[in-house]
């Protein structure tokens, strides 16, 4: 290792070094795909869940291939938030774009990290006050076959200097996070964090003279770090599920993904179809022999599946699927974020049939809903599908999942000794909780048809109007006979404010944090984050009629789910919408300056 | 006994093929002493698709096109089920056909019946793809789904039969159900079943069929020989019935469920059960 | 041919024969598939229509290959009636079935002619005053071996004494029906024709001494009788349509039927794709080199129509779908009618994507607003949907349709000239009316992508926010480009009256009828029928809210229109919802007393 | 001349096979001199369905899986256009199996190019139904489209290519390019197109090629003897290349366009033009 490379930096002001505390801090890392900007944000989170700091990482990366350009941020805080901060606090860019991308992020005392072996930096890019740190990762980098490791591990070594992390706990992250490595591999990568922290000694920032400094939190339960998607694949697995078929898609592969490594371990199957329709039909398959089967896709993948999922509600066949909503139409992009799969997840099938929509806020809620929806589903007999947005990809710290609290409810399942006490056995048979006894295939002398063509009690194709009117009546009826079960919405704030904030998904972070900072300004919020989208629970729509005015925030240009709400009863001069359909994430700040220029005009 | 469904009535022309496969059908679930309350007779839409309602066992009815991946979804879910999926030439060739392309390269254990009419039955007789001189493009070739399955190297049970050789059909049909029974994979026979009301195929078929069971050159258990051979027939405007294909390779079943629990009864799924792998993968994300 | 048979009719009582006057007639025959019940109906619609009446035409038929029961139903009225009679006047009934099924509609002096050599009839099922004419259709029949013509003709002939039909009429009448009949093929109709004439002698029943009769009304415009989807082939065509994709399905086949027959002759191709994603894909595929392209389907093969429909509103395709809704949801009832696709075609598939959907209310309706579609198709380059209901099968009588009203609008097409006066060209430039220019692939120097990504103005995929954000925004300002073209609601009753009845589509018919009726017991209503569904246009939203309560009548369980309107603004308060699934067509009479009942709770 | 989009640099991985694929489409365009303005470029979705991006023609950018009935589409609405599909394996054999089976059996006129490198590129590395060793049924066979495209009798000219061998990509590109150019019907070309990043098979697919245009004793206008030749290769574990198989059958323009007028320009569309078939079609419904 030649000294010589250290030369290239400059020492940072001394007074700078003065380890600034900080309770919340967003940092941002973006470069080409191959850059590893993933890799360090994914180290420093550790690093920061360590320290016993909620952290919630997202990343905004092109839908294109190996390449294209990639950013990963992440935000850690004292408080949960299922958000980032206004402003970036840290900026490492591997690229001029990098910069671009974040310029009107950064915080006025951002510090930049930018990689000086690449283009000059333009003026006006950054703040005068920010600290700029030239890095010259590329040149660097030229002597390391593998490129982006390098990259990673000396921008980690160094950025861990800047926050104030101790080079021990830091070098145990990498070996924690590379532990798949062989030591020959790994050695590169130690070598690679040495030279960061080499260049942060050059630099004179130490373990003491750090530029902020993140102290340790005290933890008291049990947490996790994981993603809406694969905590509702767990989740789908603690209620039972056993069968699941998809199909790639951007951003639900990642719930195949989770699930080919650990269902077949418990003896569930796990399968990649040719298609959409393939995977829904294989999970019906599945489902009319009694086992809990799941599929999960994206907008234009769910588009192919309306027929079957409407198929599902007639002939009464429990499935879930997830949908973890893009922006559309169309392909549209698919690695932005949007919730505008509102109107087809709850109504975008032929004719009118029953099933239930569930929304979760964050990965927790994607846990426990997952459970619900697929016991619900068996309960029901219908499909439940569960709707997330960003929240399917994006990671947060929960608390630990409690297995305990995963109960299997059977629902009305027959067994053969039940259907030997009956004189006959239908099907179909109209009850009045809308919910027939069912006896799967194998189970003697139940034998029984199904159909998605309207039938009799025993399966039978009818077109005869008074058993199409019980039949119809029946299916909607076992709607009635779950809904006490959906979850009711998370309400917040200000109770008696005759002024309310209402949106679905990830958007209960951003709410919570603009209708705190609204307070601060005096403006006092009720907030309501429906959890069930279909059917609408009256709570919600109660909501809207006792509030004078009620914000319905939502990631679609359509507001569609204003328009859910207004079709189900809420009051249209109720309503105030504000819609975002950028492909990025509502920020506090935007959505404070929102309210506030609106609450001003009203 | 519990009362269940009464078997209905085929509802179909007199004088439709699909008499003669749904006889098959039950022919050989008895000769095969396979108990009605273990299958489920799977159909797609079309007329041939109320078969299931004839036959007394499980019956679905799949939407249309999609009754192999059903089907599919059914025999991974439980193995022990007799499965056997049903539809017409337009279910099955036209908006299944890469379904049946698909399900023909996953080999499972199932048996899958093609009515073939060379008509759209139930909506009231336009051409499917096997049809003879389509309307809309008189040049274009039916599609011959023996030929497909052959070009498909993991297919493992390829007959033809026609519902006026009943004694043929009815053995065909045993030997690709026991075929599945038996977990060797897919057992996909296409009849000719014709339609009398929109296509009455019955004479010009009887006299175009070329029986390979009787031609003892043939040797079903050659691919490439196979599909030579049938090409030539099919040049010569004959159509080959009888036992096309018959080899060997494994099962989706063996490929994917050799090593796991099965989880098809409803005891197997109660809370606790497999809770130390759900510790386990929790805590892979334990902070 | 044995004067024995004849012996079998009784004479009808003398007092019947008064040839009584008739202004409205309703007229079933039914029996099962092969019994030609269609065809009688079809022959006496001929006929009433020659005498200058208005005819609507339906059955009632089970998806069941041949066989199964079949219904056939006609109405003859002075005025256009867009629906049946309240009860039936005169039933043909080939078996019991037929009595059963039209048993609680019987009018109290209805005539029923019957089949007396099958079973026997039960008590209870006819209304004791009715005339009761047992003919031995079957007994008869056996003598020969086009059983079904025969009985049509013989049925035919009997029916047109009963009504005072002229014997020469009624001949004149069969021989145009089968023309295409050899005069080998056609001789036993017409000894079957007279034979019914003969059996009517013998009942005493002739020309002079008819039991009804239906004078001759004067016709002073020129007239046709079509059904909707006819018609709307009709539209497409004269619009410039050229290019046709479809896949069967009940009961939108028809609509390629006719364009197979009629399309090739003027260079139109037709093809019968391989699935419902084939079908739309090609139409995108003829779409995009400028051809103007259709195809239709039902609730499933819509369905899975979706994801491309979206396509098409993002990447700015112009094609039309013609949506031809039966019951659903699922397979559902084949044959049966209903307007439960609303949600699926209007909000039916992923993501916000401009389109508009048109719900035409008879034959002439679908014929103009199929222009439309094809026109405005073009003009806002969107996918456009005709949403039929029953009106698709049904027969109306129309005036002829005005060909000359028939315009093609070529919308903003650039041809190559105009492309050599560019200085650059933009498939997706941003304009201010929403709408891009077009050059189809073909002109020089205008090479463009298209994609149903999200994309810059030159087709090129981006994800920018700003270029995202204004794409969508240009994509909606079209839709407000072509508004004002968009057909209005058609009002009719009591403007004064604070309250409303709403409907769409065949209900128009039904609304007008029972409107008439209430008002004569006192209760006036203003009627209101949208006629274009998507986007929901500002008078019906004034219409609910500027009346005090509002009848919305809708086939569909789920109140899917109620919902829609409310979604965009109408006031739920203000709404009562009138609700028909169970596959039947709504009777004036059960619209009335739904509508009188709810009044007296109001 | 108007300034249009400027064609953008592919923005595939370094070293994938895809760049080949698209330098071929480039070759046979200008070696057959066909202009840019005239030619359409469809493409599905996947890495292969940026294709149309960066050779300057008109592009279209189907939805996944629907590239050939699109193309169809245009096929039949403008026949003058020159019209090329491409995508990948995904989307050509997995979502589009479908439309593939039946858009060989109509045997339109256009190219259809499928970059088959047995994964899911633009997803991250699934297996496709090319793929080996599918990571979910270890013993599935993958699908060989050729063979698939011999078992249908209308197709006309089916190759295969990989992208080390460039002459002879180009040159079967520009045969295909002409074989529907010139109205014959439809070209489908495979090309093995590696994907570095998720699959790198270079090596392993360099060393299992068997080129059938250097087999003197290879036929490839017999069918039955094509699949027969094929069939024993791939048992063997070699990759047939070359042109596997050129015939000759009517195209569906032929069969569907023989006799109607053209009406793919604008000016052929005004009222009037054919308002005395209308007349005549709305007076068979006059009363
Ligand atoms: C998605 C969808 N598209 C179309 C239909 C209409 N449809 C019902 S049966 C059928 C074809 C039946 O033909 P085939 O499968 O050959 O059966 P057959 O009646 O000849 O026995 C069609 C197109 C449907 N039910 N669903
Ligand atoms: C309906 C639908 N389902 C899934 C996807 C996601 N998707 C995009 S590309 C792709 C597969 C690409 O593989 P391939 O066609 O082999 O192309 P390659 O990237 O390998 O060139 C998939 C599944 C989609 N865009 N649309
Ligand atoms: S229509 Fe044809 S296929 Fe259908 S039942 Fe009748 S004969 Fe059979
Ligand atoms: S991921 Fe594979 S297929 Fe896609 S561009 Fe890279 S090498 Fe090519
Ligand atoms: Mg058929
Ligand atoms: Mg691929």
């Amino acid at each position: 290792m030649k000294p010589a490379i250290y030369d290239i930096s400059a020492a940072v002001d001394k007074d700078l070094l003065r380890a600034e505390v900080r309770d919340d801090l967003t940092v941002m890392v973006a470069g080409q795909g191959g850059d590893g900007s993933l890799t360090i944000i994914a180290l420093l989170s550790k690093a920061l869940l360590h320290r016993g700091y909620h952290i919630y990482r997202t990343s905004d990366i092109a839908s294109r291939i190996k390449g294209g350009h990639a950013a990963a941020l992440m935000r850690a805080s004292t408080k949960p938030r299922g958000n980032l901060g206004d402003q970036i606090d840290i900026l490492i860019a591997f690229d001029l774009e990098a910069v671009q991308k974040a310029s009107n992020r950064l915080a006025p005392n951002s510090i930049v990290i930018f990689d000086s072996s690449r283009e000059a930096m333009p003026p006006d890019l950054v703040p005068e006050t920010a600290l700029m740190i030239p890095v010259p990762f590329s040149r660097l980098s030229v002597r390391d076959l593998r490129r982006d490791l390098f990259k990673n591990s000396l921008g980690f070594g160094l950025l861990g200097r800047i926050i104030g992390l101790a080079d021990k706990e830091v070098e145990s992250c990498l070996r924690k996070h590379f532990k798949k490595l062989s030591s020959a591999q790994l050695e590169p990568n130690i070598k690679a964090l040495r030279e960061g922290q080499a260049f942060a000694d050059k630099a004179g920032i130490s373990g003491r003279n750090s530029i902020l400094t993140l102290p340790a939190q005290a933890v008291e339960n049990e947490r996790i770090f994981i993603s809406g998607n694969h905590a509702a694949a767990m989740g789908f697995m603690a209620a039972g599920g056993r069968f699941f078929a998809g199909y790639p898609i951007t951003p639900a592969t990642d719930v195949m993904n989770f699930l080919e490594r650990n269902l077949p371990a418990v003896g569930g199957v796990v399968m990649q179809a040719e298609d959409e329709l393939a995977s829904i039909n294989l999970v019906i398959g599945a489902a009319l022999t009694g086992v809990r089967a799941m599929t999960a896709s994206s907008g234009p993948g769910i588009a192919l599946m309306l027929e079957s999922i409407g198929h599902c509600g007639s002939a009464e066949i429990p499935i879930v699927i997830i949908d973890c909503q893009r922006a559309g139409p169309s392909t549209g992009m698919p690695t932005k974020p949007e919730q505008s799969d509102i109107n087809m997840v709850t109504r975008g099938g032929n004719g009118d049939y029953p099933h239930i929509v569930l929304t979760p806020g964050d990965p927790e809620e994607c846990f426990y809903g997952s459970i619900l929806a697929t016991n619900i589903a068996q309960r029901a007999q219908c499909p439940v599908i569960l709707a997330l947005d960003a929240v399917c990809h994006d990671n947060f710290t929960v608390p630990r999942f409690d297995l305990e609290r995963a109960r299997i409810y059977p629902g009305k399942r027959v067994t053969e000794s039940d259907v030997a006490q009956m004189e006959e056995y239908r099907r179909y048979a109209i009850t009045e909780d809308g919910i027939s006894p069912w006896a799967v295939p194998g189970t003697r002398d139940a034998m029984n048809l199904v159909t998605g063509n309207e039938r009799n009690e025993w399966g039978l194709v009818t077109t005869e109007p008074d058993m199409r009117v019980a039949m119809v009546d029946k299916r909607s009826r076992k709607i009635e006979t779950v809904r006490p079960l959906l979850p009711k919405a998370v309400e917040w704030g200000d109770v008696n404010s005759p002024l309310g904030i209402l949106g679905v998904g990830i958007l209960g972070g951003v709410m919570t944090e603009a209708a705190e900072r609204l307070a601060e300004q005096g403006l006092h919020f009720h907030c309501h984050r429906p959890r069930t989208l279909w059917p609408v629970l009256e709570d919600t729509i109660d909501f809207v009629n006792s509030h004078e005015r009620v914000y319905v925030v939502e990631q679609s240009e359509g507001a569609q789910l204003a328009g859910l709400l207004k079709s189900e009863g809420a009051r249209a001069d109720k309503i105030v919408s504000i819609l975002k359909y950028d492909g990025l994430q509502f920020s506090t700040a935007e959505l404070v300056a929102t309210i506030v220029e609106k609450e001003r005009l009203a | 006994m519990t009362k269940t469904y009464e078997i209905r009535k085929p509802i179909w022309c007199a004088g439709c093929g699909h008499f003669g496969v749904q006889g098959a059908i039950q022919y050989a679930l008895q000769a095969a002493g396979i108990e009605l309350h273990e299958t489920l007779v799977l159909a797609g839409i079309g007329c041939s698709g109320t078969v299931q309602n004839n036959i007394g066992a499980y019956g679905y009815h799949a939407m249309h096109g999609r009754v192999l991946p059903t089907a599919i979804g059914v025999s991974l879910a439980n193995p022990d089920l007799t499965v056997i999926a049903a539809g017409g030439d337009g279910d099955g060739y036209a908006i299944g056909g890469g379904h049946l392309m698909h399900a023909l390269k996953r080999n499972a254990n199932l048996l899958y019946v093609v009515m073939n009419n060379g008509v759209y039955g139930l909506t009231k007789g336009q051409d499917s793809p096997t049809a003879k001189t389509p309307l809309a493009a008189p040049e274009e070739d039916p599609l011959d789904a023996m030929m497909l399955g052959l070009s498909i190297r993991s297919t493992t049970f390829l007959a033809r039969a026609i519902t006026t050789r009943s004694d043929q059909l009815n053995e065909l049909m045993l030997m690709g159900l026991q075929h599945s029974r038996e977990g060797k994979g897919m057992a996909f026979i296409e009849v000719l079943s014709p339609c009398v009301t929109y296509d009455d195929t019955y004479s010009q078929w009887m006299n175009k069929v070329y029986d390979l069971d009787a031609d003892p050159d043939y040797r079903n258990d050659d691919r490439g020989k196979a599909f030579f051979d049938l090409n030539r027939l099919i040049e010569q405007s004959l159509i080959p019935i009888g036992l096309i294909y018959h080899g060997e390779h494994a099962s989706l079943q063996s490929a994917m469920l050799s090593d796991v629990t099965p989880f098809h009864s409803l005891e197997d799924q109660h809370a606790g059960h497999f809770n130390q792998h759900m510790e386990e993968v929790l805590s892979a994300y334990a902070v």
